[in-house]
């Protein structure tokens, strides 16, 4: 590795003794109590003032919950800062550098630490843990669902499951792809030292940390029992719980707005030199227009969320009919936040994908000009067709034609990146590493995702499928068949650079056997379900849906399996792999140009970029020739003064 | 240089992630059993009776009885049978179980005390008996094929489950005790009612009078297992 | 798609209006940078909070569109035609009277506080920024702390309360918003003026001024949007 | 971008002079792939359907079915072009030996885009939206074509109970629904409470119970048969209890059975023009 000869990085500087200040003494313990210790007081105060009144326990655990989130952030130093300057004080060089984790080892991963990659790397742990809590529910609902009149889990714990399962599992996908890799890769991608606001991303993966156990809570609460739909008015009479489920998303929805725009800001202004929008790689791409979407979606889930609280601790009636209010308003909103949060969720992991292809097919990505105005003009698309979710509601009838005709346009720009794909696998060197194996089941389960949502998309036949298990299947196999997988493909393809280590491709390819038949059985299982008639969501079923069931649950524990197979090959490569070189996959973009592992500050020498990363079978540009001349100067070393910040 | 923090780092790591997916999922499932528990399983069940065999429509059937009653409150402050241990004391709620017990195809007859005030239906379709033995309750004495529908404390309200029986139904309003009885004096009405009992399966009921909280009285007990709802196995 | 004009901010020179290299998140960049890249975020953020005060005023019209049940009592509930709440009380106010007028108040004052910074701004190119900003934050501050007294009076003032149908809902909504809004300018400008007098922004760098006057204008804007809803759409 | 990243070319494909046959070069073997996968995905969409959909009793319900049809045929082309080019770039133009390799294998060529191929993608996907719209907004316009003499049925959703009721014939309420053939049938539907989905599921129609509205569906009988009705909206508890049964019977089957649940509410004029057919 040519970084040992780097005489001074910056993970060796000496601070002094007082860098940092405040954020020396806090970390996650001061964090927990910080966050238990308000939530606590909450508790006690609203339980004191506020339990009497009519809509008492539902104001003690939002009070509660809301103490949490607040008390978790301070106790962690999320505010240190903000407070700071609105004293007019500002951090110093030294105090950025220690907030950055100079010289913290280990320990800075559990703390408010602003270097993109150790957020990176919390971002990738907390999106394990919330699917391993989303898988854990799913195998409970298949192990419910196995027979017909399962007393496994009972109505109540059903419903409260299949709410949990659905939320966790769109929080961890929404999060899985611009949460690791979009702070990770995309900061070095572009060839920038950070993200734009390093403490704003720090914020936002705390704020994701705090927004994960008041979703657990709900179990305890009473649980949920309206689904991750939460539609109104089931949402308000429902338990105590959808307070602390309120809370989760609020606080989640503020995490991927803040982590959106920084996302944005770092691409737009923070690109090296030669970056120009022509040359970004796609996946760059992927993340911002998925950012720019959540942009739009997540203040949508905002506005429902606080009348929703409003209408269960206040009595307010945005939602309830009989004092003035409408389901209808929950819908829309629910869904002008809801189908565009698809595609913020499907975006970044099939640009991402895109990536993948381009590497192991050793050819430049098929049309990618195209590619990106597919990207946008899906977005764009997006945020016209909400109502698709609610041809069947009787909400407008007559607008059911022109969202009709939207959804089906969407089918437009989604065909350009199967184009892609297949124009990029076109006469390619296709180099069948492990995550190739995961870019060709990608291929495989979106087209059937695919196909199966052009059923649904078309009025007449949505009259028949809507609300039952054929929108299950067709959205897992989108979400998780699509989405997930590309993904996972995407992991594999970074593993090395984030972990240091190759990935066990042993291991990692029964794991992709048992994912790829466990997702086919599963979802055509519940295909066969969906055809029969079976509703969505029911906890006991008609014994005629006894075999499609029984299949799906088969299916669901092999899909289990191979997932728990997948983690012992991440686990154990973290472990024991193969030191990764820099670039194993011999790829063209900026991140794998940089040591592994990344130094702080990611680049010795500024880069300069001279073409776009998908130069294969071209010749070498010889540009870049020109550019090692200058000195390489360890940025942020003592030469370097700490300037007044503005 | 940057290899031994990193392999000192990477055990590390991996601790992070083994004890937060450990933590969160044994968090999740501690907390669903917890929940499960809580609300699935108050008491037991209560196994039907059997008093003999009985004719209904020329037909023989076994006769079994069962006896449950509604209260105002589930701390079991009115006749001194506890129902929900833990949970939500202030509830009204069925007891002494939520469960019961009948062979199938028997004719079962139930004796209930309702203890609980009351007010209107949501649907006053509910007012009326059906599905019993000549469509017909006797409350307080009296038979009856329906009652006011602006006076009912709760229902009792059986049908099966998806596939068992579309057929069997069962809806017997129990009317409300005169003003607010949250008082527990133990004043109460009796309704005595009989129907015959599907085939094999699992049978759910629930109250129909929105006794809940929220916004159509379907909330709180409604809609927690246990307290205005139950199963009905039918063996 | 060519190079844009923000293509090369990785590499700008110091410029010589004192927009020298400052540290930001641990490593190097220029003033013009970082004022760019904040621009940038604000205007995200802003559009962030613009879908939301749409989504409120969507929710506005559709409830009142929709008047469900006859729960809309806005311009239609007067003292001579008294409509009941949620429970079945009278409500015997004429309802948009109260609202309107300190809803108006509220307006003009978030109205002036963006029109102190902006003046701020402008002026602190002229004259001394310590004084000029640490005025101009320090009487904005004063009028959106009015801002906020005259909203929390409003809100004892009101003729009814959150349980009175969806006309009632909505109105309160949107003085919570304002509410969020004017608690945001009273942080942020207090942050202004004590760092104006601290002399933060003294040789020139005040381009977070221009950050602050931007969205304290984007708070008018909220606040008047919502006023004008709640007096012309009753 | 660093010089250890020296080009490496494949060599180029051993592509068939033009004058070779076509189902000898890529493009040709693809295409018979995708003639067959083709060939697959129709029959697929003519037999799945017909053997997973339960028996459907309405012109709505044979609706469903055909435009699944209809929609998989027409998907399986693309479908089968996508996989077609998938499977034989695994096939042919895998590089063996390089596997377990960390030394990738040679490039390949750099095409970057084809604008012509972009241009016939984007009309094909164009010309099957626009088919499948047409499709859609027929059919659409077929269910929402006014029927006279229609058979009005107000729907009740409550948790977790649907209640039937015949305005036409006294207002009789039932707990099954029971409705006659070849009729066309409103359904008026609404909630006590909280948003069901009233679905009869062989009707093949759908709309959502919500609370204090009414919505409007309808359904034309064609078929004699027993149906379930579900509900298809989460609404609480006993969700999965909400279903009731439901049986399209002859008309005069249907006039008796109104006259044995409602005889003393029905006056004879009623029962004639609830019970007669169009």
């Amino acid at each position: 590795m040519t970084t040992a000869a780097a005489p001074a990085l910056l993970e060796d500087t000496q601070l002094s003794s007082r860098a940092g200040g405040l954020y020396r003494h806090q970390n996650i313990v001061t964090g927990l109590i910080g966050g238990i210790g308000l939530g606590a007081i909450g508790w006690a105060l609203s339980h004191q003032f506020l339990q009497g009144s009519n809509w008492g326990t539902d104001m003690v655990v939002t009070v509660t919950m809301a103490g949490w989130v607040i008390g978790l952030l301070l106790g962690i130093g999320a505010f240190n800062a903000p407070v700071l300057w609105m004293l007019g004080h500002d951090q110093t060089h030294e105090d950025e550098l220690y907030l950055a984790g100079v010289g913290q080892g280990p320990r800075r991963y559990w703390k408010f630490c602003t270097d993109h990659k150790v957020v990176g790397v919390q971002y990738l742990i907390a999106v394990f843990t919330i699917f391993g809590v989303g898988g854990t529910l799913a195998m409970m609902i298949r192990t419910q669902l196995v027979s017909a009149h399962s007393s496994f889990l009972g109505a109540n714990a059903y419903n409260a499951i299949v709410s949990v399962h659905g939320m966790a599992m769109i929080v961890a996908t929404i999060i899985m792809v611009t949460g690791p890799f979009g702070n990770f890769i995309v900061p070095i991608m572009v060839g920038a030292k950070d993200m734009a606001f390093p403490r704003l991303n720090a914020l936002s993966f705390w704020l994701l940390f705090a927004a994960v156990p008041p979703l657990l809570a709900t179990f305890v609460l009473g649980g949920v029992d309206a689904g991750w739909t939460t539609y109104a008015p089931l949402s308000v009479q429902a338990p105590p719980a959808m307070d602390a489920f309120a809370i989760t998303i609020l606080t989640f929805a503020v995490s991927v707005t803040l982590s959106g725009i920084n996302i944005i800001v770092t691409v737009l202004t923070m690109r090296a030199e030669g970056m120009t929008l022509n040359r970004l790689p796609i996946f760059t791409w992927g993340a911002v227009i998925g950012s720019a979407l959540g942009l739009y979606a997540m203040p949508a889930f905002m506005v429902g969320m606080v009348m929703m609280i409003t209408d269960r601790v206040s009595g307010t009636s945005f939602f309830v009919a009989a004092v003035g209010g409408s389901g209808w308003l929950w819908e829309n909103i629910f869904w002008i936040m809801g189908h565009p949060e698809v595609y913020v969720i499907l975006i970044p992991p099939v640009a991402a994908m895109l990536e993948v292809v381009s590497t192991f097919a050793r050819k430049p990505i098929f049309a990618y000009k195209v590619t990106v105005g597919a990207f946008i003009a899906i977005i764009a698309l997006s945020i016209m067709v909400w109502a698709h979710h609610m041809f069947t509601t009787g909400w407008a009838p007559d607008l059911n034609g022109p969202f009709m005709l939207t959804t089906e346009l969407i089918s437009i720009p989604t065909g350009i990146i199967f184009l892609c794909v297949i124009g990029t696998l076109w006469r390619g060197s296709i180099w069948t590493r492990l995550p190739m194996y995961w870019a060709y089941l990608f291929l495989w389960n979106f087209i059937i995702g695919g196909v199966t949502g052009i059923y649904l998309s078309d009025v007449p036949a949505d009259n028949y499928f809507h609300g039952d298990m054929f929108v299950t299947a067709h959205f897992h196999y989108t979400l998780l068949g699509g989405a997930m997988i590309a993904a996972v493909a995407a992991f594999c393809y970074w593993f090395p650079k984030v972990s240091g280590r190759m990935l066990n491709e042993r291991i990692g390819k029964v794991a992709f056997w048992m994912v790829a038949i466990g997702i086919q059985i599963t979802y055509f299982g519940m295909f066969w379900e969906g055809f029969e008639g079976m509703p969505r969501r029911v906890a006991y079923y008609d014994p005629i849906f006894l075999h499609a069931n029984q299949m799906a649950t088969v299916g669901a524990y092999l899909l289990m399996a191979g997932f728990v197979v997948l983690l012992y090959a991440i686990i154990h490569s973290w472990v024991h792999g193969r030191p990764a070189p820099a670039n194993p996959w011999h790829a063209k973009s900026l991140e794998w140009m940089v040591p592994t592992p990344v130094p702080l500050e990611n680049f010795l020498v500024e880069p300069v970029v001279t073409a776009d990363p998908y130069g294969y079978g071209e010749p070498e540009p010889a540009a870049p020739a020109a550019e090692p001349e200058r000195e390489p100067v360890p940025v942020g070393s003592a030469e370097t003064t700490a300037g007044e910040p503005v | 240089m940057s290899e031994k923090p990193g392999r000192e780092r990477k055990p590390k790591a991996l601790g992070i992630i083994l004890t937060f997916v450990a933590v969160a999922i044994g968090v999740a499932v501690v907390a669903i059993l917890f929940h499960a528990q809580t609300y699935t399983s108050p008491v037991g069940t209560q196994v039907a009776k059997s008093v003999g065999t009985v004719t209904v429509n020329g037909q023989t059937l076994q006769h079994v009885t069962l006896a449950f009653n509604t209260y105002p409150d589930a701390s079991g402050s009115v006749d001194g049978q506890a129902i929900h241990p833990g949970g939500n004391p202030s509830w009204p709620s069925y007891g002494p179980t939520n469960q019961f017990q009948v062979p199938a195809h028997a004719l079962v007859t139930v004796t209930m005390r309702q203890y609980d005030s009351g007010g209107s239906l949501n649907n006053p379709w509910f007012a009326t008996v059906r599905g019993t033995v000549g469509s017909v309750a006797r409350i307080n004495g009296r038979l009856v094929h329906a009652v006011n529908p602006n006076n009912v404390g709760h229902t009792f309200t059986v049908r099966g489950a998806p596939g068992t029986d579309p057929g069997f139904f069962v809806n017997v309003p129990l009317p409300a005790v005169p003003g607010n009885n949250q008082s527990d004096n133990g004043q109460y009405e009796t309704v005595i009612f009989s129907f015959v009992s599907g085939s094999q399966g699992v049978y759910g009921w629930n109250c129909e009078y929105p006794c809940g909280t929220s916004v159509a009285g379907f909330g709180g007990p409604m809609s927690a297992f246990g307290y205005m709802s139950g199963f009905l196995h039918v063996v | 798609m060519t190079t844009t004009t923000i293509e090369h901010g990785g590499t700008l020179e110091p410029e010589g209006d004192g927009h020298g290299v400052v540290e930001g998140g641990g490593h190097h960049e220029t003033r013009a940078q970082r004022h760019l890249k904040e621009r940038i975020a604000l205007w995200l953020l802003v559009g962030g909070d613009a879908l939301f005060l749409l989504l409120e005023l969507f929710t506005w019209f559709y409830l009142r569109a929709l008047n469900t049940n006859g729960m809309w009592r806005g311009a239609a509930c007067t003292k001579a035609n008294a409509c009941t709440d949620g429970l079945g009380n009278p409500i015997t106010s004429e309802i948009p009277k109260a609202g309107i007028t300190y809803t108006l108040v509220i307006a003009a004052l978030t109205v002036v506080a963006a029109l102190l910074v902006w003046w701020a701004e402008v002026s602190a190119q002229r004259q001394s920024p310590r004084r000029i900003i640490s005025a101009g934050a320090g009487f904005a501050l004063l009028t959106v702390l009015v801002a906020v007294v005259v909203q929390c009076y409003q809100f004892g003032q009101l003729p009814f309360t959150t349980i009175d149908g969806a006309y009632a809902s909505s109105f309160i909504f949107f003085m919570g918003t304002t509410l969020a809004h004017l608690g945001l300018l009273v942080f942020i400008l207090t942050g202004l003026w004590v760092r104006a007098r601290r002399g933060k922004y003294d040789g020139g760098h005040w381009f977070q001024v221009g950050i602050i006057r931007f969205f304290t204008a984007w708070c008018a804007i909220v606040t008047c949007v919502l006023a004008a809803t709640v007096i012309l759409f009753a | 971008m660093s010089s250890d990243l020296a080009v490496k070319t494949r060599e180029p494909d051993p592509l068939p002079p033009e004058k070779a046959p076509f189902f000898s070069r890529p493009s040709g073997k693809i295409f018979l792939i995708w003639l067959a996968m083709t060939v697959v995905g129709v029959l697929i969409g003519f037999y799945a359907p017909h053997h997973l959909l339960p028996t459907m009793l309405s012109v709505e319900g044979r609706a469903v079915w055909a435009t699944v049809v209809l929609l998989t045929v027409l998907a399986a082309p693309v479908a089968a072009f996508v996989y077609g080019v998938g499977f034989y770039s695994l096939v042919a133009w895998r590089q063996r030996g390089y596997g377990q390799s960390d030394e990738p294998p040679p490039d390949g060529p750099p095409l970057r885009g084809n604008s012509g191929l972009t241009i016939l993608w984007l009309v094909v996907s164009g010309v099957l939206v626009v088919v499948m719209l047409v499709w859609g907004l027929a059919e659409l316009a077929s269910e929402n074509a006014t029927h006279p003499n229609s058979l009005q049925v107000d729907v009740t959703g409550q948790q977790w109970l649907w209640t039937f009721s015949y305005p036409g014939a006294g207002n009789l309420e039932t707990r099954s629904l029971v409705l006659p053939d070849n009729r066309t049938i409103v359904f008026h539907v609404t909630s006590e409470d909280v948003t069901h989905g009233f679905w009869p599921v062989e009707l093949g129609v759908q709309v959502d119970a919500n609370p204090n509205v009414v919505t409007t569906i309808q359904a034309t009988t064609n078929k004699l048969g027993a149906f379930t009705v579900r509900c298809s909206q989460l609404c609480g508890l006993y969700h999965s209890f909400m279903y009731a049964s439901g049986a399209v019977v002859t008309p005069q089957a249907f006039a008796v059975w109104l006259h044995a649940h409602g005889a003393s509410a029905l006056t004879a004029s009623d029962v004639a023009r609830v019970s007669s057919s169009s």
